[in-house]
């Protein structure tokens, strides 16, 4: 059936509540209303309050909690009610998840998921509309996934909560409702640590994630050219084989994503190139991103995000080079 | 799965602190049936018992209108007030010229009182960037993420002390904001640095979906005072002479150096936002109670009986009210668009090079690819 | 600058509620003098009572030879616990097999109790990673970010409801650590969960250089807890009976789903590590008057008047743990190097494929830059 | 005379207290010590016990009070003991500090300073010895500056602490006592956003910052080549005019940091390379960088620093290929 990314995220945690009963979901409103974007709808009534909670209002505390839980032997899913409330967390997440297994020499770990809607363009108020993955993709020991298509999304979030590694989802809230799928109803996992060839070609690679991989697909068919396009879907530690061999084979690329221009991950990803695949490169690799400031407010931010019209130029660009 | 707690209590010898060893009373001025002691009521002037009421009926059109707005889709979401009325305006009431008052967004008719003004507000809640520079420039703020701007006020109630200045700093914010850690380090501090800071809790029993039980195992909000070696107290949200009595007292208190954890007892009878159903999630029973507990129902009793009542024009005055709103309405229609080159203005305090860079890029790009802008403009806006 | 808060009370009517509303009592089981009322003394056994004295000599040889480990260049920084004897063993002595423990440091003897070995901990100040491989076996952890670890402490307890395990989770932590945000999301939630867990206090008067009174205004920790609606004490933590039986209570309560924040009241009579030196910050007369309320001076006269006292050779009780000590130290001597390549395991559950191209090229780099190995072997170690 | 790096900052504090009454400085034992590296030694004896303040161990409160004295009009100059002690601050620094200007539109503003020692090397325990300048620099609003001598130490902390900005300073602790050079009494500022061109060279540039400056210095005597040494000092926003001109000009780079190889700033030099100066390069960029696994243990960490030999070796590789 055809299914939304919403639909996706509560058809994983369905499934695994279902199939592991160490699983846990937990945050701010998740339980009587199945959270803001009701991502949670269902799962109390299903598998009971002991397993599905409202949080006080503590990110440190749902963050750390999950931590404490992981190493008990749970499963925690955590999930923070926007990305822009991620931050009092940081510590969390540095401190504590990503370094439990090293800290413990494999004794303890964190096999926890902390989801949080992130990204631009719901017509929201100050801080819930950040991208910080760069930030968070920078730590070493935490997995960070980003989906970008319904189908992605349920396998994904299975294996981020059958990951023995902490993993940190951030779910493209801009497109949670705006595009379906058929999600099978079976289990199915789609692995961490592999980007996706959404198509195929041979004149360019273009790489985006999350909400940017709809706006980099409309850009795409407005162009007149060979292009591939790679769904990173995983942050970090990212696959750089598949973004490599793109280059290597196309010459040229294009970096689509929503979060600021320095230090965002299309850093990153240019360095990679730099290292493996420098010589086979035609023209500079454009950086699509937004602009080095906070994302505007509501009446203002369409103005930030890369829209297809900006994307389509850069991949023009590059192509002209 | 959770130990049951209702078990006998446990066996204890060593002299265990419990809530139940500080009980705490809620301030009240006015009773739930109107009656009070007039030795109790604080001494204003009938101009200020009436300018009370028409702050009530202020915050209450107010919250109403902007639902209206939101439903007929020129507004983004917004949060109601409804049953608050009481809380916001006698802690607003009882500040004074200089003082400074940073909220949450559940605080309007304070800050109005504070000379911010209406369309301003509205402008907010609009997401027009330049809405906080007029807050600020009445030293208002509303802070969005929820507890983070606790620590700052205790900075701005430092930064008083060490200028000499005699105003005080005032945070409002929700239960909810108490779990924070921001909350806790914030107040903390303040009491160490003898801060004049007023902590200015409305416990309205719900952070969206999650009722107070939920939040804490605490009582109240208020008994979190002591830990921090701060005052404390928990006064009744819904009598505005209790608020604003106790809240004058609490400005004296921070005055002279001795910060204040302020809870005012109320209830959100509607949801937390127009993107809520409170339905979902409670029972109509409570809310009904807490609707017979109306805080402007019970102060226009006590206006009838200490003799204030024929002096209100009750229809006439909800008409200037609106008219008030629909003028402020007005102003923020004709508020004009920005240039999108403000995005770029007050990152930093000049332009950077890479933000002059990417202005122009931005710049050009709009001139340049005539489909942006009509891409923008088809994007829905709501 | 900062307002004179010694001025005149401010005149109240409402009922504000302030620290002295709920006066503090300190349990004591054995005064300053060694005095003792025995109904009050926790029933048990003989060699029970002779256990927890050889522990408070264990803790305080222990601090002792490591402060001479490190003055000889054969330990990182260390932090003494002289002082904290009680503290520690009567609050790690009341715990069962299968109770978790989250410390900070300074709690080593709680730990041994845990069935963690003295060279691990040895190891663990001397920066081998391993350390904290064999203290979580006995399901130990050592938090170095001061309060981090609390939440995850909530998670842990949160955990035992949910397996319907019939143990606690205790942190240990400072007072220094009741002032991050960490310490108030952590004690909060497990007030909502009923979790099993104790958050015990060491309150050792200072933090690094900072007193007590400058880490909050309220008068102890313990009555923070009221904030949470969980159960609080304060306890002489110089009285190992006192805390043993306090937290043997706590343990039930824990067990009953009521958290508890226990506050032992110490103090740190040396440096908060080698590399501080108190003279700096404080008069040597505090210092004194605690040092003459030495714990386990204090116990000695317990035992006495108990006619324990006979049954022990303190000479040779310190004999038998200094070897202990010693044999630890070898033990950690002969704990080999590691493999470099060791530093790339458990980042994650496998190698992912950037992670072994830098072990690669690490290794290649060891084995072909020939000055590599020596330039690292030149640099100073301590 | 010549001094330390802790000396410069000692008299960077002293001469900007005395010069501007509003400048507070505090954090935990900053005042009755003098701070655990004497950082602050002197000062409250000097300007007394209301402008130098001993803190609550509470990071979050130290910012967020910053932010508020800030917003207030003083100077707050607040130190963080450790830089791995900041995280838990981040969200003061993200969601206040870094958009107060922004979010009142020049209203209020946030000049305020941080402090915080950073980086491995001193043999201390965990989180005593990470490097995340590349996470904050990620951050709009937020400057970020890394000294790296004692001359420039002091110039750039008394233009820090003049900035109208908020500016996370982080100090190369490795180095606060191991190099000496003269610092003049007098006033003088060193500008934020201006990197320093260490020496001259024509075949290669080598970029760093902090404690891998003298690092880098010893790479380079070791080879026999005409290097060009860039000093960044300012990570964020940075001066990439100097960076792109010396690579334009010697067409070979290789860029040294303490922090984890991927999402560290290396990767936004390399991208500011590609978009600029791609064409000029006649080899990949060397990332010379800590692996992405947290610092190790004191016994250990040795083997994650990027020592000389490592350096050398890398330039030698940029130089042959
Ligand atoms: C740090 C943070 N976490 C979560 C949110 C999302 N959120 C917005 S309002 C709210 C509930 C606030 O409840 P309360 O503090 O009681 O204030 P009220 O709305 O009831 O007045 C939540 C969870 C937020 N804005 N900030
Ligand atoms: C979050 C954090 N901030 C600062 C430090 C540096 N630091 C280490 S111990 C300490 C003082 C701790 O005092 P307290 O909690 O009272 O414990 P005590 O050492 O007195 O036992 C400080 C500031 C730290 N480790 N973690
Ligand atoms: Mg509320
Ligand atoms: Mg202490």
């Amino acid at each position: 059936m055809a299914e939304t990314i919403i639909n996706a995220i509560n058809m994983a945690l369905t499934e695994e509540m279902d199939r592991d009963d160490r699983v846990v979901v937990f945050g701010e409103d998740v339980a009587e209303t199945g959270g803001v974007f009701r991502a949670t709808e269902g799962l109390k009534e299903q598998f009971g309050g002991d397993r599905v909670v409202d949080t006080p209002l503590s990110e440190i505390a749902i963050t750390g909690g999950a931590v404490g839980l992981a190493v008990f032997g749970l499963r925690p899913v955590a999930e923070i009610q926007f990305s822009g409330f991620l931050p009092p967390a940081f510590d969390q997440l540095v401190t504590h998840a990503s370094r439990m297994r090293w800290r413990t020499r494999g004794q303890w770990s964190a096999p926890m998921v902390v989801r949080t809607p992130y990204g631009a363009g719901i017509r929201a108020l100050e801080h819930h509309s950040e991208s910080l993955e760069g930030a968070y993709a920078h730590v070493p020991g935490l997995r960070v996934v980003i989906p970008s298509t319904p189908y992605d999304t349920k396998g994904l979030l299975k294996s981020a909560i059958r990951s023995p590694d902490p993993v940190l989802f951030m779910e493209p809230k801009h497109i949670y409702r705006s595009i379906r799928e058929d999600v099978p109803d079976e289990d199915y996992e789609v692995p961490i640590g592999e980007a996706a060839v959404r198509r195929e070609g041979e004149d360019i690679t273009v790489i985006s994630w999350g909400a940017m991989m709809q706006k980099t697909l409309e850009a795409v068919d407005r162009i007149d050219a060979d292009v591939e396009v790679i769904d990173l879907r995983t942050i970090s530690p990212m696959d750089r084989e598949t973004v490599v061999a793109s280059v290597q084979k196309t010459g040229r690329c294009a970096v689509v994503h929503e979060a600021p221009y320095s230090g965002g991950w299309a850093g990153e990803i240019v360095g990679t190139l730099n290292d493996e695949a420098l010589m086979y490169l035609e023209a500079p690799v454009e950086r699509v991103t937004g602009y080095d400031i906070p994302v505007p407010l509501l009446s203002m931010e369409d103005y930030y995000i890369p829209h297809p019209p900006r994307i389509a130029a850069a991949i023009e660009d590059v192509l002209a080079y | 799965m959770a130990p049951n707690t209702s078990e006998a209590a446990v066996d204890l010898d060593a002299p265990w602190i419990s809530q139940e060893d500080l009980p705490v009373e809620t301030y009240q001025i006015i009773d739930e049936d109107g009656t009070y002691d007039s030795a109790d009521v604080p001494d204003l002037a009938d101009e200020e018992f009436l300018d009370l009421y028409r702050w009530m009926l202020v915050e209450k059109r107010y919250a109403e209108r902007m639902i209206k707005l939101q439903r007929r889709g020129q507004m983004g979401t917004v949060g109601s007030s409804r049953g608050h009325e009481a809380s916001i305006v006698g802690s607003g009431y009882a500040l004074q010229d200089g003082d400074w008052l940073l909220g949450m967004g559940r605080e309007t008719s304070a800050m109005l009182l504070r000379d911010v003004s209406l369309r301003d507000i509205i402008l907010f809640w609009r997401g027009v960037e330049d809405a906080q520079r007029f807050l600020t420039e009445q030293n208002c703020m509303i802070g969005i993420s929820v507890g983070g701007y606790l620590p700052m006020t205790t900075g701005i109630g430092w930064g008083m002390n060490l200028t000499d200045s005699d105003s005080v700093v005032t945070a409002h914010f929700g239960d909810g904001a108490t779990s924070t850690g921001a909350f806790h380090e914030a107040v903390n501090f303040a009491g160490v640095l003898d801060a004049p800071a007023i902590f200015y809790c409305q416990n309205n029993q719900w952070a969206i979906s999650t009722p107070f039980e939920k939040q804490t195992n605490a009582n109240t909000i208020a008994q979190r005072g002591l830990g921090y070696g701060v005052h404390g107290i928990r006064a009744d949200g819904n009598d505005v002479l209790a608020v604003y009595d106790a809240m004058r007292e609490a400005r004296k208190l921070a005055r002279a150096g001795h910060p204040v954890l302020f809870e005012a007892l109320t209830y959100r009878t509607e949801g937390h936002s127009t993107s809520d159903d409170p339905t979902e999630y409670r029972e109509r029973d409570a809310v009904e109670e807490w609707l017979e507990r109306d805080p402007i129902e019970r102060y226009e009793s006590f206006l009838k009986s200490k003799g204030l009542w024929d002096e209100v024009d009750k229809d006439a005055l909800v008409a200037e009210v609106d008219e008030e709103f629909s003028a402020a309405v007005e102003a923020a229609d004709e508020y004009g668009p920005r240039d999108v080159d403000e995005l770029f203005e007050y990152v930093y305090d000049d332009l950077p090079p890479i933000l002059q860079e990417q202005l122009d890029e931005m710049e050009r790009e709009l001139a340049e690819l005539d489909d942006l802008e009509a891409y923008i403009e088809r994007r829905p806006k709501g």
